[in-house]
């Protein structure tokens, strides 16, 4: 098993390698640069030159990279140009708020996946049936944003029951700090559930028509004990390499949600950093992204066994 | 006093069921007034073909029909209690504990995410109020019975550490444990190659006997039926054609549906046509060894593993040479060796006199319009998006034909295979035979001096099985091609080869004419595999 | 273990790592407690180091906690602050500051002369990056040869050439108001720590991208009298403020009509429409030094037509366009200067009327056949997108066909830097003097390429006003400045916007200021 | 209730009219707008849907029912543009990586990994700043973000297919590898990427309206769903219509698109058509 997971990470060095010098590339590519954000539009060539040179960008382009990489390997991600803050420590307090509306809003809609998926799958071509595939058939047409906007317009500005205003941490005060996460967690939970219960329901299907689900009942066992310990266990198991990959996507940022409901989270620091061109934060959070991406992918496919021994760890 | 009639242990009477749904509505019954008794401890077959209703028939029983099926009308009772009026809880107490069931698929017959062990346990655990510790010791005594070595680690394993033999009997057990009234086999051992099929099935009726269970063996193999069970039931289309006991079945079918799938048995006296020892040598193999390279791992190539070694053989032009043993002998790999579709590691393969290592582009290209391949698996070796006169045409595209010569040709062959008005459709559009029967045409349609056919027969039923081999012998008859017949099943050896070669390990064990060889098998091998073979034993019951 | 059991247990480790990834977010100290008064910020501050690493906002809130010698009046004339009193040598090269002796720092320590030169000596070291070191260098309005206190209530710094313009670059609020503060606010080898000023507030907990809390600091002894622009009487009335951090603007005016909020200053425009009208709210508007203009790259072959360029701008109704942008709340200005100058007179207040009929002659004239122009312009502010939207649809109605090339901020600063457009928006912070707003556009365009308007006579006219510091004999040079400006259309100057601020009726005593800039001491909660 | 058809009849009943329909509005957008979508009116800006306006007007007094027709063709064609990118190139770099093996499929397959562990949308941002906002660099970057998966099923297409016996077939038939791709690897793979290609155009019209979001998305003053969106932000409460009309327009799309993909699905695989 440890041969197994080192040899995974070992063909990871090639991938992430590659995103960072893409990343530290492409950054730079992109007209203006940090110095121009802080000085702004009445700032003169002098003083110019004076903060490039002070933000070190005057130095040639390899010479910068390999400074910054020798910099990561040591777990120093520099400091953020707009804001001073070391980057290691902003991206880790920024992910811990998208890793809590990701981490719970994905768990909830494998949850209702699993079991609309099972229920559809069981009773097929039945009204429940048709309820399921057409609700998740319209959820994956509604785009996420327009529904955060709508949930924020009722539950937030017409109703009020919901702030979503000034994200207060859970330092300040757990129960608003809940509150305000209501409402992305549930965008996020309804705009993935669609997928993953279609995925679900057709793997089911699928499980269903094999022989052992039918010995199981031919030993007399209920409806209930053939669905949850014999076609449960095998039907999740395509399921879970979903989740798997949304989860690698969506803990790289959720940045359109966070931006209707003004959450400071992973995506919300990334666009703002490339909209202020703040290169350690860019290339931190993309690199923090891609490791996160490639970790998650690689614990789904360890507990992949639990539900299909037949695929034991190479 | 008349002696009392002993009430049967299961009943069908006039048994009705229909698809259900828009679309079929109004199409013929799936099975139509379906009667039969089955007595305590008897053994009673169900014959048909693929689409004959005696799956549906066993799974109406236990009311398992699959979605979109449905029992209509008639009657079944076990020990005089009608189960179609039972409810739900009522008939999941028959489930198991008084009729167990046996499927076909080994892959899937067992649940692959759960331990035997819990498998075996789960019907205990509804139906008997054993400790723990009672299950596990009856789990591995019953295990023992089924001949399974080291029933405790068993227990803990999953079904995918096992083979498809090994699964079937794992089942067996885990069915027999509730000691059911009747045991109902749904083809049982049809996946599984001939020894383990024999192991399977003597378990099977030993273990029944013991317990005094009734047995309804479901299948499509007549040799079963005259080996194994006492009464058979003959199905067609949904329906009835005749009942009776297995030998007045076999001896004197009255039926005439009856009489055309004892007639698809292999006749003791039937002979493949045998070469003129004058005709030319088209294939010359001589010490042919054959290596997989071994896994990949992340510095270099791994072990390569020997699948062939020191194989000679010759084949003449008119014959029909079958090479037989069991899966995993070499003998697929060494047909694709002969057609240069796997290297060889040592010694040499001649085609025409012509070594296939040496052979120039020229040589090659004129190699591939001279040998053909047919396939066993119709669904697979026919690309599904090409209709069926464009899949033939394919290996006439490099012949130097002009367009209207080659349509002519295609017509041609797809009318001696008796798919004359079949060239537009797509091979979805077709049962399995006709698609076999476009692989042939395929192979032969650019009048090859070799046809290499690897196990084209076993996935058909018993009657299409007859008329797809009697086709290949006609077409050999006539254009003369050498022909290499690759296949497990020795029934089939006896209708179709000349001379026959026993491959087991990688080597050839026995080689020799039909005739010889099946009266007085020299190698202990080949004599399993005769007496494994239940078709041969019915003709030789009919004489 | 059985496979139930063991899926139970991975869905179970799920649901705990979410609600342990919520936990995981517990770890500050809690918040203030007493009278908050909360206002909005569109973004958070840079820095604590006043007049280096800043941008509005930052100055903004430093202004509470430092206070320099001299502080701008309302009208931008230096008043009185630390010094109670000044005096400048005949030859105007001497400048001689009298301390107040009741001034205390927020660390206790009092105010005395050794702190003045530390701080001014410290924003002088080139180290400290202090935006406005390039005023006292070659090119700058003097250089500074000495700092000394000939007693501990007396600073006299000398410099090497009058300079009418000193004390209004030191009250300016992007020199961080040349703000005098205690050596420990830097640690021993001159890192910057935090401010120890002498301001009515001090620096509270900054919570990166979330809030800024200050608290009133007891012993500030303000002057006496009423509050005058950043000078004048500064009373704190809160125990605390907190500056709260919202971006969005929708989000931030929910938040005031539903009362998390008591001051929304720096209203966009656009957010008015759900404010005005609601009773629970204050309205104020007052008119900033800033400007919209549109920029014509002289030097483009196509532009480098002052028909052309007098073409387009005669297809801008500026009315209108004000109007629309600014939802009525800014004024149109064709002047660059600002409509609340006092420079601004009939000149400047010269309005250039629409006509499309006129703009056609001239386009036919100066041989247009319809080349695309491309219009630069970003998303910084949503007032200065609309306007590129309006001038598209208002030039093609001349046949003009302008293709809006939207870039994002950094880039569209980058392309006005080096002056890499046709046609662009810009808009240009509040400049408190006219001569700086002339500034923005007159320059060799060779040696600074974001200057707009490169004529010799302009920068003439331009030095003569920067020569004397009497209005009477400015008001001239820029009257002509301002129609020469109008003839040759270097750039088309749109309107002044407006400081909108909307605020609860439970707030007393805030008042917009046209230096745009929010100032919280004199402002209470009842 | 519904059997094999009826089941497929609901994806076509629901998914061809609402295609349908949209591509009805696209045509008569061609020829006919009750308004010009860019002509400003500033006397009456955000009206509310009424008898002149019937979806109403935007902050610049522009009439919403005109924008969302433009918009309609804009935005589909955008889509469609990136979708066809993502497919060719996809489908080339699946074939050669399935085909080939080897170095060129671990290669092949790490680019494919390096541009997944990218967020999708912040590649394309990123992209697009450098290339400047105009409808091909969005194409451009988006088709970049969405090829990965497209030669992630390609490839896995062509390796179940590689194993299958008519491959073999064609090879002793004599079939050039060039012959045996295009005639029997190419016909099998083209179904499952019709349907791939009818969840990438929802995908693309969602990244579209995504990246206007955040600031980027096809320069004013032509409307996209995406830019009505995104733009209708700050006037959410007081004229909800602005963001209501180009929400549904999406929905509506993706939906019959869905629908669409669902129903091709069905209808290419011959196993479901037994």
């Amino acid at each position: 098993m440890l041969s197994y997971i080192l040899k995974r990470l070992l063909l990871t060095v090639p991938t992430l390698s590659l995103v960072a010098v893409a990343v530290f590339l492409l950054i730079r590519l992109i007209p203006g640069d940090p110095a121009l954000v802080l000085l702004g539009e009445s700032a003169d060539a002098a003083s110019l030159a004076a903060m490039r040179a002070d933000l070190g960008l005057d130095h040639p382009l390899p010479v910068q990279f390999l400074s910054w990489l020798q910099h990561a390997l040591h777990g120093d991600l520099g400091r953020s140009i707009v804001s001073g803050e070391p980057v290691a420590a902003l991206i880790l307090q920024r992910f811990g708020l998208t890793a809590a509306v990701v981490l719970v809003a994905v768990t909830a809609a494998t949850v209702i996946a699993a079991s609309a998926g099972l229920i559809a799958a069981w009773r097929r071509n039945s009204a429940v049936d048709l309820a399921v595939v057409g609700a998740a058939t319209v959820v994956l047409a509604i785009p996420s944003f327009w529904l955060g906007m709508v949930l924020l317009l009722l539950f937030g500005l017409k109703l009020g029951w919901l702030p979503f205003v000034g994200y207060i941490p859970f330092s300040e005060s757990a129960v608003q700090a809940m509150l305000f996460l209501v409402m992305p967690v549930m965008t996020l939970t309804i705009t993935e559930s669609g997928v993953l219960t279609r995925m679900m329901r057709s793997s089911s299907i699928d499980v269903l028509q094999l022989d052992y689900v039918t010995h199981a009942r031919a030993k007399g066992l209920s409806e209930r004990a053939v669905l949850t310990r014999h076609v449960f266990p095998n039907a999740f198991a395509p399921t879970l390499t979903l989740v798997g990959l949304t989860l690698g996507h969506l803990l790289g940022g959720i940045a359109v949600i966070e931006t209707v409901f003004t959450l400071p989270g992973l995506g919300r620091l990334m666009v703002d950093s490339v909209l202020a061109r703040d290169y350690p934060v860019v290339q931190g959070c993309l690199l923090f992204t891609a490791v996160v991406y490639v970790v998650v992918n690689l614990v789904v496919d360890l507990c992949y066994p639990l539900f299909d021994p037949r695929v034991t760890a190479r | 006093m008349i002696a009392a009639v002993a009430t049967p242990l299961l009943r069908f009477a006039g048994v009705r069921i229909e698809a259900v749904g828009r679309a079929r509505a109004g199409s013929p019954p799936l099975l139509d007034d379906l009667s039969f008794d089955v007595a305590p401890g008897e053994f009673v077959a169900v014959v048909g073909e693929s689409g004959s209703g005696k799956t549906l028939a066993a799974r109406s029983i236990l009311n398992l029909l699959p979605e979109g099926v449905r029992r209509v009308a008639g009657r079944i009772e076990l020990e005089g209690r009608d189960l179609t009026q039972l409810s739900g809880p009522d008939i999941r107490k028959v489930r198991g504990a008084q009729i167990g069931m046996v499927f076909q698929e080994p892959m899937v017959s067992l649940n692959p995410a759960m331990t035997i062990g819990r498998q075996l346990a789960e019907g205990l655990q509804l139906h008997r109020q054993w400790s723990s510790e009672e299950i596990r010791r009856q789990s591995v005594t019953m295990l023992e019975r089924v001949r399974i070595t080291n029933p405790l680690r068993c227990l803990s394993a999953y079904p995918h550490e096992f083979s498809g033999g090994m699964r079937q009997r794992i089942m067996l057990a885990a069915v027999l444990l509730l000691k059911p009234k009747l045991l109902i086999a749904d083809e049982p051992t049809t996946a599984l190659d001939t020894l383990s099929q024999r192991e399977v099935l003597e378990l099977l009726v030993e273990l029944a006997h013991d317990d005094g269970a009734a047995v309804l063996l479901i299948t499509h193999d007549l040799g079963l039926v005259a080996r194994y069970t006492e009464r058979a039931i003959v199905l067609e289309k949904g329906r009835l054609m005749e009942a009776g006991s297995t030998r007045q079945i076999l001896t004197d079918p009255r039926n005439p549906y009856t009489q055309r799938l004892v007639a698809s048995l292999p006749r003791c006296d039937a002979a493949g046509t045998a070469a003129p020892a004058s005709a030319p040598i088209v294939v010359e193999v001589r010490n042919a060894c054959i290596e997989y390279p071994g896994r990949p791992g992340l510095w270099g190539a791994g072990t390569p593993t020997q699948v062939v070694h020191g194989v000679d053989l010759d084949v003449r032009s008119g014959e029909i040479v079958a090479i037989v043993g069991a899966s995993g002998s070499g003998k697929t790999t060494l047909g694709r060796a002969i057609l240069d579709l796997k290297p060889l590691a040592a010694g040499s393969i001649r085609f025409d006199g012509i070594d296939l290592a040496q052979m120039t582009a020229a040589q090659r290209k004129q190699f591939r319009r001279a040998a053909q391949l047919v396939f066993q698996d119709p669904y697979s070796s026919l690309n599904p998006r090409m209709r069926v006169r464009d899949i033939v045409a394919a290996t006439l595209r490099h012949a130097h034909l002009d367009a209207a010569d080659r349509a002519a040709r295609v017509e041609a062959v797809l009318a001696q295979v008796g798919l004359a008005s079949f060239g537009d459709r797509f091979p979805h559009q077709m049962s399995g035979g006709q698609r076999q029967r476009v692989a042939i045409a395929r192979a032969v349609v650019s009048r090859p001096r070799l046809v290499v056919a690897d196990e084209p027969v076993s996935a058909l039923d018993m009657t299409i099985q007859q008329q797809v081999l009697a086709l290949f012998r006609k077409l050999q008859a006539q254009y003369g091609f050498a022909c290499l017949f690759i296949t497990h099943d020795l029934a089939v050896v006896r209708q179709i080869a000349a001379r026959v070669v026993v491959m087991s390990g990688g080597v050839v064990v026995e080689e020799g004419p039909v005739p010889s060889v099946f009266s007085d098998p020299r190698h202990k091998y080949t004599r399993e595999l005769l007496a494994a073979t239940p078709a041969l034993e019915a003709a030789a019951l009919m004489g | 273990m059985a496979r139930s059991a063991h899926l139970a247990h991975v869905l179970g480790t799920l649901a705990v790592s979410g609600a342990l990834a919520l936990g995981l977010l517990a770890w500050q100290v809690a918040a203030a407690t007493g009278a908050v008064l909360r206002a909005r910020l569109k973004s958070d501050i840079v820095s604590t180091n006043p007049g280096t690493r800043r941008d509005e906002n930052t100055d903004a809130v430093l202004l509470h906690i430092i206070e320099g010698l001299v502080a701008s009046r309302e009208d931008g004339s230096p008043g009185p602050m630390l010094a109670s009193r000044w005096t400048v040598s005949a030859d105007g090269r001497v400048y001689t500051f009298t301390l107040r002796s009741d001034v205390v720092f927020h660390n206790g320590a009092p105010l005395t002369a050794a702190e003045v030169i530390w701080s001014l000596q410290r924003y002088l070291n080139p180290q400290t990056r202090w935006r406005c070191l390039a005023e006292f260098g070659d090119h700058g309005i003097a250089r500074v040869l000495s700092i000394t206190a000939p007693d501990a209530h007396t600073v006299v710094i000398t410099l090497d050439r009058a300079a009418p313009m000193f004390l209004t670059t030191l009250v300016r609020a992007d020199c961080g108001g040349t703000g005098i503060l205690h050596p420990d606010s830097v640690d021993a080898d001159g890192n910057w720590r935090a401010p120890i000023g002498t301001g009515p507030f001090e620096l509270g907990e900054w919570r990166h991208n979330q809030f800024i809390e200050l608290h009133r600091f007891a012993h500030y002894s303000p002057l006496p009298g009423v509050r005058d622009g950043n000078a004048g009487g500064k009373h704190a009335l809160v125990d605390h403020i907190r500056f709260l951090i919202i971006p969005d603007s929708s989000a931030a005016r929910a938040a005031l009509i539903r009362g998390s909020l008591d001051i929304l200053d720096n209203l966009a425009a656009s957010e008015l429409i759900g404010i005005r009208g609601r009773p629970d709210i204050k309205f104020q508007q007052v008119p900033i030094l800033d400007c919209y203009a549109l920029l014509l790259q002289t030097r483009d072959p196509l532009l480098s037509d002052v028909r052309l360029r007098t073409a387009i701008a005669l297809t801008i109704d500026t009315a209108g366009l004000t109007k629309a942008i600014t939802w009525g709340t800014g004024t149109a200005d064709n002047s660059p200067i600002p409509v609340a100058s006092p420079f601004y007179g009939a000149a400047e207040a010269h309005i250039r009327q629409p006509d499309v009929a006129q703009a056609r002659r001239l386009l036919r004239a100066a041989g247009y056949r319809g080349q695309p122009i491309q219009l630069v312009t970003s998303r910084r502010d949503p007032e200065m997108f609309d306007t590129a939207v309006v001038i598209q649809a208002m030039a093609a109605q001349a046949g003009i066909q302008l293709h809006i090339d939207l870039v994002d901020w950094p880039a569209h600063l980058s392309r006005y830097t080096v002056g890499n457009y046709q046609l662009m928006v810009q808009s240009f912070s509040a400049r408190l003097d006219p001569a700086l707003s002339f500034g923005i556009f007159i320059g060799d365009k060779r040696e600074e390429p974001r200057k707009v308007w490169d004529t010799p006579h302009s920068r003439e006219l331009l030095a003569q006003t920067m020569a004397s510091a009497e209005p009477a004999a400015r008001q001239p040079v820029f009257d002509a400045l301002t129609r020469e400006f109008l003839d040759e259309v270097p750039a088309v100057v749109l309107f002044n916007s407006s400081r909108l601020a909307a605020v609860r009726s439970n707030v007393t005593g805030y008042q917009n200021w046209t230096a745009a800039q929010q100032r919280l001491w004199g402002v209470g909660l009842n | 209730m519904m059997d094999r058809f009826g089941h497929l009849g609901w994806n076509a009943l629901i998914g061809v009219p609402l295609v349908a329909g949209l591509l009805v509005i696209i045509g008569i957008g061609i020829i006919w707008m009750p308004y010009d979508p860019i002509a400003i009116d500033l006397a009456h800006p955000l009206g509310s849907p009424g008898l002149y306006h019937w979806f109403g007007t935007d902050e610049f007094g522009r009439d919403v029912l005109s924008r969302s027709m433009l918009g309609a063709r804009i935005s589909v064609l955008l889509a469609l543009a990136t979708v066809a990118v993502a497919i060719t190139l996809g489908a080339v770099l699946g074939l050669l990586a399935g085909y080939l093996r080897g170095w060129t499929d671990r290669l092949l397959m790490m680019i494919t990994d390096a541009v997944l562990a990218f967020p999708g949308i912040l590649l394309a941002l990123a992209l697009i700043a450098v290339l400047g906002s105009s409808d091909g660099s969005i194409v451009l970057a988006l088709s970049t973000a969405y090829t990965p998966s497209v030669v992630r099923v390609v490839r896995a297409t062509v390796l179940s297919i590689r194993e299958r016996e008519f491959i073999e077939a064609s090879r002793t038939a004599g079939d050039s590898p060039f012959e045996t791709i295009s005639r029997h690897i190419l016909p099998n793979v083209l179904p499952p990427v019709v349907v791939l290609a009818t969840s990438l155009f929802g995908w693309a019209m969602l990244s579209e309206s995504a990246l206007s979001f955040l600031g980027v998305g096809v320069p004013p003053p032509a409307p996209t769903w995406g830019n009505m969106l995104s733009e209708s932000r700050p006037y959410m409460d007081v004229a909800s219509w602005l963001s209501i009309v180009p929400g549904l327009c999406i929905a509506g799309t993706l939906l019959g698109v869905n629908l669409l993909g669902d129903a091709l699905r069905d209808w290419l695989d011959p196993r479901r058509q037994t």
